[in-house]
């Protein structure tokens, strides 16, 4: 039975990792702007495409990262300054919806840009190697992107609970407006949270790529998606709730992937039920249903509306 | 409402009879293969679809991005019950001509598509309407994603066709009257389906100005004012929701017709976005905007802008950048543009006969 | 107790470890107007919530007209008969002042889904509009009735929030500060509406208001709180010789 | 602002008369419905360069005693069934003689019902699924069907390659993938051996379980008729799971992008398709040259000159379009769609003739395995079925 299901944790976990990384950006903008970065997935994508034009410059593989990093820091301070800073003030309709305008451009001048044609992905040694644990063979990066998410989220929560610029973020997230009143540098601030949010995709684009690959302008939607309903099952605001999420969710959709055979080797079934498909529509489910339940998600804090 | 018809109303009726007749006598003579046509088909359809949206959206301020959902609903349920028995066996080929064998006349699918999708919306409603804005957003847009999946499953293929398309059922064009020979004698493909969309909208104008479109209205200023009002939130909620899928789903059934294949794969969240734009630019709470927005948005990407996306020369001059998929970055910067400086969209929260009306000072001091 | 509206019994309203209101009773009889006062954060409002069904309490009982209300929705209890204001005003933005007090008839309506939609409710529309065009005169509104309710002057707001919330046809209305921000002129034409108002609609009156003058001139009793206790209750001229009630005020650290 | 709206809506009209203003005398507009994006835009590309190629060949045709330059008509159907019904739409305003297209048979039914209302005639170059044609006249396609290409995969992995549990992998929604899958099981399971069929949806990146699925299976051949996008994901992800069992495909997989993909890795990718490189070595050296002569044609290509099966079928498919205008001695569709029926010629893909569907008279197919040191394909066999 382990042998079996082992796999597919393995994948889950690997996929969750990269997920979390993408899902920290969702959480901490939404903490301090009360924005569903709709473009957040496509920043991801984009943080692919750029690599691929760098490797094939000719640039060394070390640089191509390095490089690739600043650019997705830079590009997702770009967004938000252009497409989100002129909205502060208004309704927080207009600003979703300016995400959603800003997730369309991505992707359609990415389309523009590759022709539609999808592009490889470059190597990068090692972590694209193969090793066997267990039942499983897979990439090392698999191995290691949950150690290097967990690394990541233990660098970031002592930035946000231990310098001046994480108490700030805390500040923001807490009161917007008195936090204003207070000094505090609100572009400063939400500018801080987005190159934070952004690098953090970046290099959850790194690893998710060098296991899939494949990178089109449409590779960014799906993964967003998913890092946000982990953002959201971990009670957004939360950056170790968004880590959790992403895990769980991560899990989840690979063990539905193969639950035609777990549940046919443990005899609860005859013949395959073609369940498979349902991977996607399950995390979904688990997201109506934890908001449903608990709106606040699993680490999320309860706020009362003031009459 | 008033019996009496004011000059801003009559001149409102004028215009809308003179489009219909443009369009009956553009018909006739214009050859059916002109764009034209194409854009004003699919803009009816998306007019429809974008003013249920604006319902929810602008009306009654609940964010719901579920409607592909509907659609995808709507569109499955209509084309389910209009295939022709005889054509079934090649429609479900692999599902043996699948289990429903009997048809049912348009109009009755159409009103049955709207119905379903309304049964859903209340189902997904009761638990979700509670939700605050943008988790309510989220859920529906799950919702949507998981309809999507439910109806490409391989168990419910002699229903749904498993992930196959749907097509060989009744389409606009079936709308024009022929002759014994089967020549065309009066063209109405495009004519019928802006009727339906006029009906339909017309119905959704008559909710928002009745007594339950003001309720709805008041929930979207101040949930609190009124249900200290005695509007009662869920059901009003459940309302909205329950008339926007209606008509979601009935325009799922029309883009059914325009397409003429249905399938499940092309109901994604980028549809719904889609929509969701054309309601921004038309102006949330404006009903003459989306409708406006709705035949701009298709035009131009359909007709007016394809140019963009073919190497063009200018006396010899290859113009630089234009190929494929200009047109859509194109698309998107005008999408920008609109989004971050006319935030009020074509038409703000006016309608066609405000047009013909004194400027309130009022109400143009808001902007 | 005789022609009891309202009977509020041992409420007590807890937000995690903070008591906002805690073990409050209090009776208002019909035709009174009552007043509750108590320095800024003694829990006046949160009163008026839980009794209005925005909260629900965490302990005891309201009833009315001894019906027991607690626990109920808010438009529940709007169609029981309790309307209320807002400390800040809550207007609907997006309509004209006639369109405002309209849509308080919703409550009172007939028609369903089906006949609104389809005009089939041609009559009852009429009805309710004439009603809003008839109380709007009265109030002295009828000429603005076509302006949008959020361009009015702040002291007209607070005048249509209250005809707004007349229009839902109460037999006891909440009054959430109506006062706040105005002048002393327009203060005292609120004291002689409410007064006005209370006559002809044959109303009881449930206020909350920080300006002593005004509720010293209208109203028929008063209850004090403070940290969510009640430390007096009685005539306004007992309330203002109460030790208690001054050391509240003076001693409390409040600015007045 | 609404001058603004005005404004923009006045020049793009002028742009819009601008562009679409025709001139020249003589010229036959053949429209090419194919897919430039989405998950078949690799392929599309492919099959176009094989349009242009032939184009580039043959530029004008004898149409009744006078000269006629063609023009090719693009329309991007984005590889989307909802896409495609306004490619169609803008084939036909345009005014073409001739349909050719589309790579993908999902789209082809799609855009299918726009060309038969304005009576013009299609001709498929690689759409396999047996609804393109049937029950319509005016579609026509010079490939195989997929009856026959899952018969001769089937037969192939049960007798050739030994396996008797075979797992099948489709995308959702994709007409093209599920029919084959289908038709594969069909036979597969007639000869006496076990498919597991699964299927993904669109916009799958992470194939790993699918994979683990077939491992857990014990499959021994893992059968993928799905979109050159995801092929090379499965190829990839497969290396790196250190998977022992053979990959098969249908013509689909017939890129040099798989081709790249499996190279330098040890999965064996087998799959069936039209065409062989070498068979004729006069159009081989003919369009690598024209591939070689412009940058933008290579990266359509895929980035070198590997012959595709796709740009062979693509030019047929120009020629027989070529016959048939000469055939009906006109450029109204309708004469061109009563023409198809009766034309036949020997393209570089063989001899091409259409049965009453409309489909072509083949009975053999090529099966092709990837040279993993090389990154080339290797002809294996020529398979026919009775």
């Amino acid at each position: 039975m382990w042998n079996t299901i082992f796999p597919y944790l393995l994948s889950g976990i690997s996929v969750g990792g990269q997920y979390a990384l993408i899902a920290i950006g969702y959480t901490m903008v939404y903490g301090i702007l009360r924005l569903i970065n709709f473009a957040h997935g496509d920043v991801f994508m984009v943080a692919g495409i750029v690599m691929v034009y760098m490797a094939a410059s000719g640039l060394p593989l070390w640089l191509c990262i390095v490089l690739d990093l600043a650019a997705t820091a830079i590009i997702g301070f770009a967004i938000e300054r252009i497409a989100y800073k002129p909205l502060r003030t208004a309704p927080r309709m207009s600003i979703m919806i300016s995400a959603i305008g800003v997730s369309y451009t991505l992707q359609n001048l990415v389309l523009y840009i590759t022709g539609g044609l999808n592009q490889i992905y470059p190597k990068i040694p090692w972590i694209s190697d193969s090793i066997t644990i267990g039942s499983a063979t897979t990439k090392v990066v698999t191995v290691v992107t949950p150690i290097l998410t967990i690394l990541l989220v233990f660098a970031l929560v002592m930035l946000i609970n231990h310098t001046k610029v994480g108490m700030a973020m805390r500040a923001v997230s807490k009161d917007f407006e008195t936090s204003q009143l207070m000094g505090i540098n609100i572009n400063g601030v939400i500018s801080t949270t987005f190159v934070i949010g952004s690098f953090l995709a970046g290099v959850g684009s790194t690893l998710y790529f060098t296991n899939y690959t494949t990178v089109i302008q449409t590779s960014g939607a799906m993964p967003g998606l998913k890092a946000f309903v982990a953002a959201v099952f971990g009670g957004i605001g939360s950056v170790p709730g968004a880590v959790v999420g992403a895990f769980i969710i991560g899990i989840a959709e690979n063990i539905i992937k193969g639950l035609d055979i777990i549940l046919f080797k443990a005899g609860l079934i005859s013949k395959p039920m073609g369940l498979a498909i349902f991977s996607d529509a399950f995390t979904f489910a688990l997201l109506i249903i934890i908001l449903v339940v608990k709106p606040t998600g699993l680490f999320g804090e309860k706020s009362i509306d003031k009459v | 409402m008033k019996k009496k018809l004011d000059f801003p109303h009559i001149m409102t009726v004028v215009i809308i009879i003179a489009i219909y007749a443009a369009v009956f006598v553009a018909e006739q003579t214009i050859a059916p293969t002109s764009m034209l046509f194409t854009v004003l088909k699919k803009g009816a359809t998306y007019a429809l679809v974008a003013v249920s949206m604006n319902l929810l959206n602008g009306f009654t301020g609940i964010f719901s991005l579920g409607q592909a959902g509907f659609m995808l609903i709507g569109a499955y349920i209509f084309s389910i019950f209009t295939i022709p028995v005889e054509q079934r066996g090649i429609v479900y080929q692999y599902y043996n001509g699948g289990i429903i064998q009997f048809t049912l006349p348009v109009v009755i699918a159409m009103i049955l598509a709207g119905l379903v999708a309304a049964l859903f919306a209340f189902l997904i409603g009761l638990p979700v309407l509670r939700l605050k804005s943008d988790y309510l957003a989220i859920a529906t847009l799950g919702f949507a994603e998981i309809v999507r999946t439910i109806f490409q499953w391989d168990k419910l293929g002699p229903i749904t066709n498993g992930s196959n398309m749907l097509r060989l059922f009744p389409t606009f064009n079936d709308f024009n009257i022929r002759n014994a020979e089967g020549n065309v004698v009066v063209y109405l493909s495009t004519l019928v389906p802006m009727i339906i969309a006029g009906i339909c909208i017309g119905i959704i104008l008559l909710l928002i100005n009745s007594t339950y479109g003001r309720a709805l209205r008041a929930i979207k200023d101040d949930e609190i004012a009124a249900e200290a009002m005695g509007i009662h939130l869920a059901s009003h909620k459940q309302i909205a929701f329950c008339v926007s899928s209606f008509f979601a789903g009935v325009g799922g059934a029309m883009l059914a017709m325009y397409q003429t294949t249905v399938q499940a794969k092309s109901f994604t969240t980028a549809m719904t976005y889609e929509i969701l734009l054309i309601v921004v630019i038309g102006g949330l709470g404006s009903v003459t905007g989306s409708v406006l927005a709705s035949f701009l948005f298709v035009a131009c990407s359909e007709w007016w802008l394809r140019f963009l996306d073919q190497k063009q020369y200018i006396s010899g001059h290859e113009i630089p950048l234009l190929r494929n998929g200009f047109r859509l970055v194109v698309f998107s910067f005008i999408i920008m543009i609109v989004v971050l400086f006319f935030r009020q969209g074509i038409m703000g929260t006016k309608e066609l006969p405000d047009l013909f009306r004194k400027k309130k000072t009022a109400e143009g001091g808001a902007k | 107790m005789k022609d009891n509206v309202l009977h509020i019994e041992n409420l007590t309203m807890q937000f995690g470890g903070v008591v906002a209101v805690d073990n409050f009773s209090m009776d208002i009889n019909k035709g009174e107007i009552v007043a509750l006062i108590g320095p800024n954060g003694a829990g006046k409002t949160t009163a008026f919530n839980a009794v209005t069904g925005v909260y629900l309490p965490t302990s005891g009982r309201v009833t009315l007209n001894d019906e027991n209300i607690t626990g109920l929705r808010p438009d529940q209890i709007t169609a029981r008969g309790i309307a209320r204001t807002f400390q800040n005003i809550r207007l609907f933005s997006s309509m004209t002042v006639f369109e405002n007090v309209l849509t308080a008839h919703h409550l009172r309506r007939t028609s369903n889904l089906f006949s609104a939609t389809f005009r089939l409710n041609a009559m009852e529309e009429k009805r309710m509009r004439e009603d809003t065009d008839a109380l709007l005169k009265k109030v002295d509104l009828y000429d603005l009735k076509d302006e949008m309710a959020v361009s009015l002057p702040y002291g007209k707001q607070r005048l249509l929030e209250i005809v707004r919330a007349l229009a839902s046809g109460p037999k006891l209305l909440l009054l959430d500060e109506p006062a706040a921000g105005m002048n002393p002129q327009e203060t005292d034409e609120l004291g002689e509406f409410i007064k006005r108002i209370r006559t002809e609609f044959d109303l009881t009156v449930f206020i909350i208001e920080h300006h002593m003058n005004l509720v010293m001139k209208i109203s028929d009793r008063i209850y004090v709180i403070e940290f969510g206790k009640q430390i007096a209750e009685g005539r306004p001229e007992e309330i203002q010789n109460n030790q208690a009630v001054i050391d509240a005020y003076l001693g409390g650290g409040e600015e007045l | 602002m609404k001058k603004t709206f005005a404004i923009i809506a006045v020049v793009l009209c002028f742009c819009m008369l601008v562009s679409t203003a025709a001139f020249a005398e003589n010229v036959v507009k053949i429209g090419v419905f194919e897919p430039a994006s989405g998950d078949s835009g690799a392929g599309g590309k492919q099959e176009m360069l094989g349009m242009q190629y032939a184009n580039f060949e043959t530029p004008t045709v004898e149409i009744g005693g006078e000269t006629y330059k063609v023009e090719l008509v693009y329309a991007d159907n984005g590889s989307s069934t909802d896409k495609a019904p306004s490619a169609a739409q803008q084939l036909v305003s345009s005014g073409v003689s001739v349909v050719l297209g589309s790579y993908g048979s999902g789209v082809s039914i799609a855009g299918s019902q726009y060309f038969a209302d304005a009576n013009i005639p299609a001709i498929g170059a690689s759409c396999t699924n047996p609804q393109v044609t049937a029950g319509n006249d005016h579609y026509f396609r010079i490939c195989f069907l997929d009856p026959f290409q899952g018969t001769v995969l089937a037969n192939y992995a049960f007798k050739e390659l030994g396996a008797r549990t075979a797992y099948s992998l489709a995308e959702l929604g994709n007409d093209y993938d599920q029919g084959l899958a289908t038709y594969f099981k069909q036979a597969f399971e007639a000869l006496g051996g076990t498919v597991i069929a699964d299927s993904f949806p669109t916009g799958t990146s992470d194939f790993t379980s699918y994979l683990t699925n077939a491992q857990m299976y014990s499959a021994e051949v893992f059968f993928c008729p799905v979109s050159i996008a995801y092929s090379t994901q499965i190829v990839q992800q497969a290396s790196s799971q250190g998977v022992t069992f053979p990959i098969l495909g249908g013509d689909t997989l017939d890129s040099n992008v798989v081709a790249n993909a499996a190279k330098g890795t040890d999965v064996n990718v087998t799959i069936t398709t039209f065409y062989q490189e070498g068979a004729n070595p006069e159009f081989d050296n003919g369009f690598k040259a024209w591939l070689n002569s412009n940058s933008e044609y290579l990266t359509n290509n895929g980035g070198n000159d590997m012959i595709a099966a796709v740009s062979v079928m693509g030019y047929d498919t120009y020629y027989t379009a070529l016959e048939a205008l000469k055939a009906a001695g006109s450029v109204d569709s309708a004469a061109v769609k009563a023409a198809l029926p009766g034309v036949t010629l020997t393209g570089v893909s063989g001899s091409i003739a259409f049965d009453e569907v409309g489909d072509a008279i083949r009975t053999s197919a090529f099966v092709k395995q990837v040279d993993n040191a090389s990154g080339d394909w290797n002809f294996v066999t020529e398979q026919t079925v009775d």
